[in-house]
């Protein structure tokens, strides 16, 4: 008989590195001499600063309270803005010698240029506009000639000639760190999940945070290490998880640690999760050519996910595929409160779900959770999912 | 100094251009025409190859004339509130979704028919977050209208470069056999060509008429800008508007001239910010009669109709010159390439209000600028609940304004949810704003 | 600066009652359910599953104290029952997890579905619980068992605080408001308060007294925008007849009768005490698990 | 000359009385009724008295406050912006920013070295950050409003709240009883949050040096020592005069 999961040392290591992304990035800057740059959204084309010797680390929230960010961005912008800034504003990112974004929603936008201006040391900064018809065909060689231009600025900046081997290497990496990370998912379709949502999520967000050699190295010894775990938790309700950023550990730790009744996330839709890692770059001749396919062809984010002609969601697709594949019961929907582009999505969401016969619960997410409301609401979910036995 | 005040005399023929838009929208099924839906901002000539009977309903000034009338507006956000959609959603968005999902239809005077009619398909753009998406879950809510946007995320009009713009032709190219297959009609490009010299020389009139407001006394004020702009707004590439236009620009120069104001006494200029709430337009009521305080305009008012420079090539400076029409460019348009080309190039270059959108580095050149060349005495900023596009930015041109000593005051309201706004407290910020500038009220003096 | 003394107007009125034709020797069963709401809690003793006694009183700033005094009444005025001689504890409510002396803790939202199932009958479909701090639409079927729920979480305006809010901004006592907001209903109705988030809407009454509205209206614009809100999670759940409603505003007929208009739909009646639905429910569940524990079923 | 200024508060109505020299002769503060023409009267019947003179001899009124239509017979309106800014100066000369935190408003009021108003901000929809929350938390808490204040000072302080709107902010504090957390440390977190909302508002108009506080709510110490920790400077709340009497004597001021 194997170890118990929790014993299981890359989990240790994965949750280091989320605790402690700071303090890495400083050690790697030490260490390799490099420059590091924040970028905003998960359709940053990584690969690109990774080929320059640039690490790419994401800009995520702190869930904590603050007061700072109010003066520039609107009340009604998403708290994940608001907390993304506020890092910036409090100096937690003072290591950062760039920033980036790929043109996503209104609100990251507006918190992207108030970073820009406001956080000190930035020397570098590149707004991509990155195409939001990603379901309409001209998207993919479009992105390509804006690929392009990033590519020459971040060559401008750094000194550095981006080959087609460093380019490669770097597309190698990367899609490695894919590969093994949607193997560890794929070990979430059996019976008995190894991994809870919380573990996937910090080995997930890690890897956002950390040089993706470092995590493929964990990565690979973990996937050894899952084959022969003990797994000694209930599953309980096979829970998916749909949002955006879900980071927050004491809302994670609550569904699957701190009900009455047990449940496990077992696959989590969103950009902490399976959106950020799901789709490989697949090998071109023309290597831009070959990353703006994947950033176009890979499970949209709801911002982009719209008609072009045809009134399908290619992400609603995938998530019908989910559900079968890892039995999904219920489903979790954390609502980034006034995020519009989920909220978009969430009464057709509904009527999926319905149609699939997956009972759902939304939830509004702000910068820190109510956890006492929370907890009745999941509770009262999962009850109503089961405990038949109290009813004779 | 007494200034003569006279009303506009072109002010009917508006208003009827209006009604009657909104009227053939209804009609257009009995006469055999073709109706379609999409966003005030979507590439409006292209459908009007389609046809000489083509009758657009654009979803933004739909949804203000909604707001306007206050208990259907309610109706509406109830119902679709019901229905799921969050609160905090675009509000004229959710006014337009409560319209289809009620059955019910409102027509400019605020008579409501039934049912709700329904567009052959929906043409759109993604601008905001929330575009192309509002016209998603309309087509849901209709049972599957067929719809099409068009992604314009390209940056600002300095930005731009060849692939830039072919990207966006491309869409559009895209969108004719997809507009005949719907329709089961032939293509016109003779139309196509006709509508996109109108839409410039509309969008550039209409600039040359807001440049008037320059003046001392200033012949406009932006309550009666509303009615006027709107028409770019709702169907912009139908000459029978450039024609309104020019007509406008010969009325208001001449009122220049004469000195006619559209106050009788012009005590405070100032500039607004973002659509205003179309449910309480006492807003300006009050400024102007407690304060004789003029509203020049906005970003809002000047940009969105019309076709404007923008910034120069450098991204320094914001210049608020009227753009080039196709004739005063030298352009010949004589193909259908030629002329989706000119018209993607002409919006994504000169509306103004596209430009902003991309970063606040944009609309604080833009608004500053604006108070400069008009010369107002401050800015009176809508933080708008309601449309996330329109609000971005505002809290840092905020800043950057007061930084550049220039007053600027804050209210908190909804242009298109009237539950949002509370009066007492917007008077109170007015009041305020305006006692601790000096500026007496009138009634006082 | 002095404090100055408060009046209490949201306060409303406690009960504690015992069915003294019972007599809890005789019962096989005796079960307990405790619903320590964040506004009021109750505590229900039922044997073999009929209702015996029930306290309702104010939960106070100690959640454990106030279960100890919820249960403490009831014992009190039984007299010569104790603690010990309940078989089993069910807590619920917003305080469960902090019941030292519960032996298992169940959602306020299934209790309240199975409590309206006792109190209401077998066809209840809707249940409406309106408490203090939340508002929830439920579905149950025909055993009282929860196939859906909503609850409110942009606003609270439908909530019992809301309500108590507006009472003391008023002035005019808890269990007064409602009746008094009738009294221009349904002909002299105006329009609802604008705005349903109670601190912005608390500007906006205040606005009203000072525009020389009569405190009856005021109620009125107030209640229907409560009610409003109310409709629109209900029909977001979807509402189903039967529909019943729980919880403490269910006393309020300012929100019951508009809410009944607005639905086209009569709640149903009962003789129990709606406040007392979710404690019930408790109890039952209660009865089920003990049973359970013991291999009665 | 005599002039009265008189703040009609949602709360509380305040009436301060100067004469031409500056000086305060009689002030008075009383709980604002039902009736607020009845309310100014008492109050203003209350400062007379204090000040042992008749209202015959007052020259002037100025009314201010959220309720100043209901002050009829006032020779003019003073919006509470600039009374505020008036007042603040008056009493502390050195201020730069006002922050005036009453029962149900909270706003931020920027000062030129001349008195004069140079920004202003108010807060937004959904702030928790006024004098009524802290009433409500009061009898949740069922501590006294002195001893509410206090002891947020004995508290370690690493409980953070999540207040939006008041009513939501509540039941947090319910489940922070619920799970039997020391009540000075419940006292602390409704203090930081109201702190955290309010120097957001102050933060539009910017922070700088001196920063005054005025209004009901500077009476209460754990909020003052929150607003600090959260603005990291100084914060005064005046000593010549109760903080919440600020805006009634500057209306009163600018009636000389
Ligand atoms: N007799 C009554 N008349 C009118 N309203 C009442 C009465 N009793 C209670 N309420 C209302 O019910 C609310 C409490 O509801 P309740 O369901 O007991 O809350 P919870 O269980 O969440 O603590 C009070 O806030 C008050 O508004
Ligand atoms: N000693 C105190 N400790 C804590 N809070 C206090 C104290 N005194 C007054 N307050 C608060 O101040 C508020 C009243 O402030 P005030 O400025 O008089 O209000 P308004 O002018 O808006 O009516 C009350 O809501 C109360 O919470
Ligand atoms: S939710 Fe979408 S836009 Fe936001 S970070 Fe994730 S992928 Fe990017
Ligand atoms: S959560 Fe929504 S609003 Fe916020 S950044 Fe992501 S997509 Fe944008
Ligand atoms: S939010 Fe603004 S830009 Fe977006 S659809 Fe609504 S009105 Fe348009």
């Amino acid at each position: 008989m194997g170890k118990k999961v929790e014993e299981v040392p890359q989990l240790k290591q994965f949750r280091e590195w989320f605790d402690k992304r700071h303090e890495y990035a400083k050690e790697w800057k030490r260490e390799n001499g490099g420059k590091i740059v924040g970028y905003y959204c998960t359709y940053c084309p990584e690969e690109i600063l990774y080929a320059a010797g640039v690490l790419p680390v994401r800009i995520l929230g702190s869930h904590e309270p603050e007061s700072i960010t109010r003066p520039y961005l609107h009340d009604m912008y998403c708290p994940f803005c608001h907390d993304t800034l506020a890092q910036g504003l409090q100096g937690r990112y003072d290591y950062l010698d760039g920033v980036t974004l790929a043109q996503s929603c209104l609100h990251m936008r507006q918190s992207y240029f108030s970073f820009v201006d406001r956080v000190p040391n930035i020397q570098w900064s590149y707004y991509m506009h990155f195409p939001h018809g990603v379901n309409n065909p001209h998207a993919t060689p479009y992105l390509r000639w804006e690929l392009e231009k990033f590519k020459s600025a971040v060559e401008e900046w750094t000194g550095v000639t981006i080959t087609n081997k460093e380019l490669d290497k770097a597309i190698e990496i990367y899609n490695k760190n894919r590969q093994l990370m949607k193997k560890v998912f794929e070990l979430r379709r059996g019976e008995k999940p190894p991994i809870t949502g919380l573990h996937a999520m910090e080995m997930v967000v890690s890897s956002q945070v950390v040089d993706k050699k470092d995590h493929n190295e964990i990565l690979e010894s973990f996937l050894e290490d899952l084959k022969d775990v003990e797994v000694d938790r209930e599953t309980g309700t096979r829970l998916i998880l749909i949002g955006s950023e879900d980071d927050d550990r004491s809302f994670l730790e609550l569904v699957e640690y701190g009900i009455n009744y047990p449940a496990t996330f077992v696959y989590e839709e969103c950009c902490t999760g399976a959106r950020y890692f799901w789709d490989e770059v697949r090998p071109n001749e023309d290597r831009l050519m070959a990353l703006a396919e994947r950033y176009v062809k890979r499970i949209p984010c709801p911002a982009k996910d719209w008609a072009a002609g045809e009134l399908i969601r290619r992400r609603f697709q995938h998530i019908e595929k989910v559900i079968k594949d890892y039995n999904v019961q219920g489903a979790i929907i954390a609502q980034m409160k006034f995020c519009d582009p989920h909220e978009l999505d969430i009464p057709s969401l509904r009527v999926l779900f319905d149609k699939n016969n997956v009972k759902h619960l939304t939830l509004e997410l702000d910068i820190t959770q109510p956890i006492g409301q929370f907890r009745t609401r999941v509770e009262a979910f999962l009850e109503a999912l089961g405990e038949e036995d109290l009813f004779f | 100094m007494e200034v003569k005040v006279r009303p506009l005399e072109c002010w009917n023929d508006f208003k009827k251009y209006r009604e009657r838009y909104y009227k053939n929208y209804l009609e257009a099924k009995d006469k055999g025409g073709i109706r379609w839906a999409g966003s005030a901002w979507a590439f409006d000539a292209i459908p009007h190859g389609l046809g000489e009977d083509v009758y657009p309903l654009t979803g933004e000034p739909y949804g203000a004339t909604c707001a306007f009338f206050h208990e259907f507006s309610r109706q509406c956000l109830e119902t679709i509130e019901r229905k799921g959609a969050a609160r905090d959603l675009c509000g004229y968005m959710r006014n337009y979704w409560g319209s289809i999902a009620q059955n019910k239809y409102l027509l400019a005077d605020g008579s409501i028919v039934e049912p709700f009619p329904r567009p052959d398909f929906n043409f759109t753009i993604h601008i905001c977050c929330s575009h192309a998406k509002w016209y998603h879950y309309a087509a849901e809510l209709e049972n599957g209208v067929p719809t099409y946007a068009v992604d314009i995320s390209v940056g600002p009009g300095y930005l731009l470069d060849d692939k830039k713009i072919n990207y966006v032709v491309k869409q559009l190219n895209d969108a004719i056999p997809w507009m005949e297959k719907i329709t089961g009609r032939e293509y016109d490009d003779e139309l196509l060509i006709k509508a996109v010299y109108a839409e410039a020389d509309a969008m550039s009139t209409w600039a040359k008429i807001c440049k008037l407001n320059q003046a001392r006394p200033a012949p406009l004020e932006e309550k009666s800008m509303f009615s006027l702009y709107v028409l770019n707004l709702i169907n912009r590439s139908d000459p029978e508007v450039a024609k309104l236009y020019h007509k406008l620009y010969d009325e208001v120069e001449s009122r220049v001239k004469r000195g006619i104001g559209a106050l009788t006494h012009e005590q405070f200029r100032f500039f607004t910010d973002n659509p205003p709430p179309w449910a309480f337009l006492k807003v300006y009521r009050y400024l102007e009669k407690e304060y004789a305080a003029i509203s020049l305009g906005a970003i809002y008012t000047f940009g969105l109709g019309g076709g404007w420079i923008g910034m120069d090539e450098k991204g320094e400076k914001w210049i608020w010159e009227p753009a080039p029409t196709p004739e005063e460019a030298g352009v010949e348009i004589t193909n259908r390439e030629e002329a989706l080309r000119w018209t993607a190039e002409y919006n994504l270059r000169y509306r103004a209000s596209w430009q902003h959108e991309y970063s606040h580095w944009i609309r604080k050149l833009e608004t500053y600028q604006m108070i400069k060349d008009w010369n107002a005495d401050a800015i009176i900023m809508h933080i708008n609940r309601g449309c996330e596009l329109w609000n971005m930015s505002t809290l840092e041109v905020r800043d950057y304004l007061v930084k550049k000593g220039i007053p600027v005051a804050t209210y908190e309201g909804n242009m298109a949810d009237p539950r949002d706004f509370d009066e007492a407290r917007t008077f109170n910020v007015i009041d305020s704003f305006m006692q601790s500038l000096g500026i007496e009220r009138i009634s006082e003096k | 600066m002095e404090a100055i003394q408060e009046s209490e107007y949201w306060k409303w009125p406690e009960t504690v009652w015992v069915d003294e034709s019972k007599n809890w020797k005789e019962a096989e069963v005796i079960s307990c359910g405790i619903d320590l709401g964040s506004v009021s809690s109750q505590a229900v003793i039922m044997l073999d599953g009929e209702l015996y006694a029930y306290s309702n009183l104010r939960t106070g700033s100690s959640s454990a104290a106030s279960s100890e005094k919820a249960l403490g009444s009831i014992l009190e005025k039984i007299g010569d029952m104790k603690r010990e001689d309940i078989h089993y504890i069910v807590g619920t409510g917003y305080g469960r997890v902090s019941i030292p002396f519960a032996n298992k803790t169940i959602t306020e939202i299934a209790c309240h579905g199975r409590g309206a199932n006792y109190i209401y009958g077998p066809s209840v479909r809707t249940v409406l619980d309106m408490g203090g701090q939340d508002l929830k639409a439920i579905k149950v079927d025909e055993r009282g068992k929860v196939v859906n729920f909503l609850m409110n979480d942009k606003c609270a305006a439908g909530t019992g605080r809301g309500i108590e809010v507006v009472a003391d901004l008023l002035s005019i006592p808890v269990t007064e408001v409602g009746p008094m907001s009738l009294e221009v209903y349904p002909d002299d109705e105006p329009e609802p308060v604008s705005t349903t988030c109670i601190v912005f809407g608390k500007s906006e009454i205040l606005g009203l007294m000072r525009k020389g509205w009569p405190t009856n209206r005021i109620l009125a614009a107030f209640f229907r925008a409560v009610a409003t809100r109310v409709v629109e999670l209900l029909e977001r759940v979807g509402v189903e007849p039967e529909f019943a409603i729980t919880g403490g505003i269910s006393k309020n007929p300012g929100v019951v009768t508009r809410v009944q208009d607005m639905l086209g739909m009569k709640a149903l009646e009962t003789e129990y005490d709606p406040q007392i639905a979710g404690a019930i429910g408790a109890a039952l569940f209660a009865k089920a698990l003990y049973e359970k524990q013991t291999g009665k079923r | 000359m005599i002039v009265a200024g008189i703040d009609a508060g949602s709360k509380f109505t305040k009436v301060v009385l100067v004469n031409e020299n500056k000086e305060i002769i009689g002030t008075s503060n009383v709980r604002t009724g039902i009736d607020h023409h009845k309310t100014v009267e008492e109050a203003l019947e209350e400062a007379l008295k204090a000040a042992g003179i008749s209202r015959d001899e007052v020259d002037k009124f100025i009314a201010t406050g959220f309720g100043k239509i209901s002050v009829p017979f006032a020779d003019s309106e003073l919006t509470q912006v600039v009374a505020a800014g008036k007042g603040t100066y008056f009493v502390w000369p050195k201020v730069k920013t006002v922050i005036e935190v009453g029962a149900e408003e909270s706003r931020a009021v920027k000062v030129d070295e001349n008195g004069n108003i140079k920004d202003f901000a108010l807060a937004d929809k959904c702030a928790a950050g006024t004098g009524s929350f802290v009433d409500a938390m009061v009898r949740y808490l069922e501590v006294p409003l002195e001893e509410f204040g206090r002891m947020s000072l004995e508290a370690k302080g690493n409980i953070p709240m999540n207040a939006q709107c008041v009513i939501f902010a509540e039941s947090e504090v319910v489940s922070l009883l619920h799970n039997n957390v020391p009540k000075p440390e419940i006292s602390r977190a409704i203090h930081d949050a109201i702190a955290d909302r309010v120097a957001s508002i102050a933060r539009r108009v910017g922070i700088e040096d001196d920063v005054v506080v005025i209004g009901g709510l500077a009476n209460d110490v754990g909020f003052v020592d929150s607003l600090k920790r959260e603005l990291g400077t100084e914060v005064h709340v005046p000593d010549k005069i109760a903080p919440e009497l600020v805006p009634a004597l500057g209306a009163a001021l600018s009636g000389l």
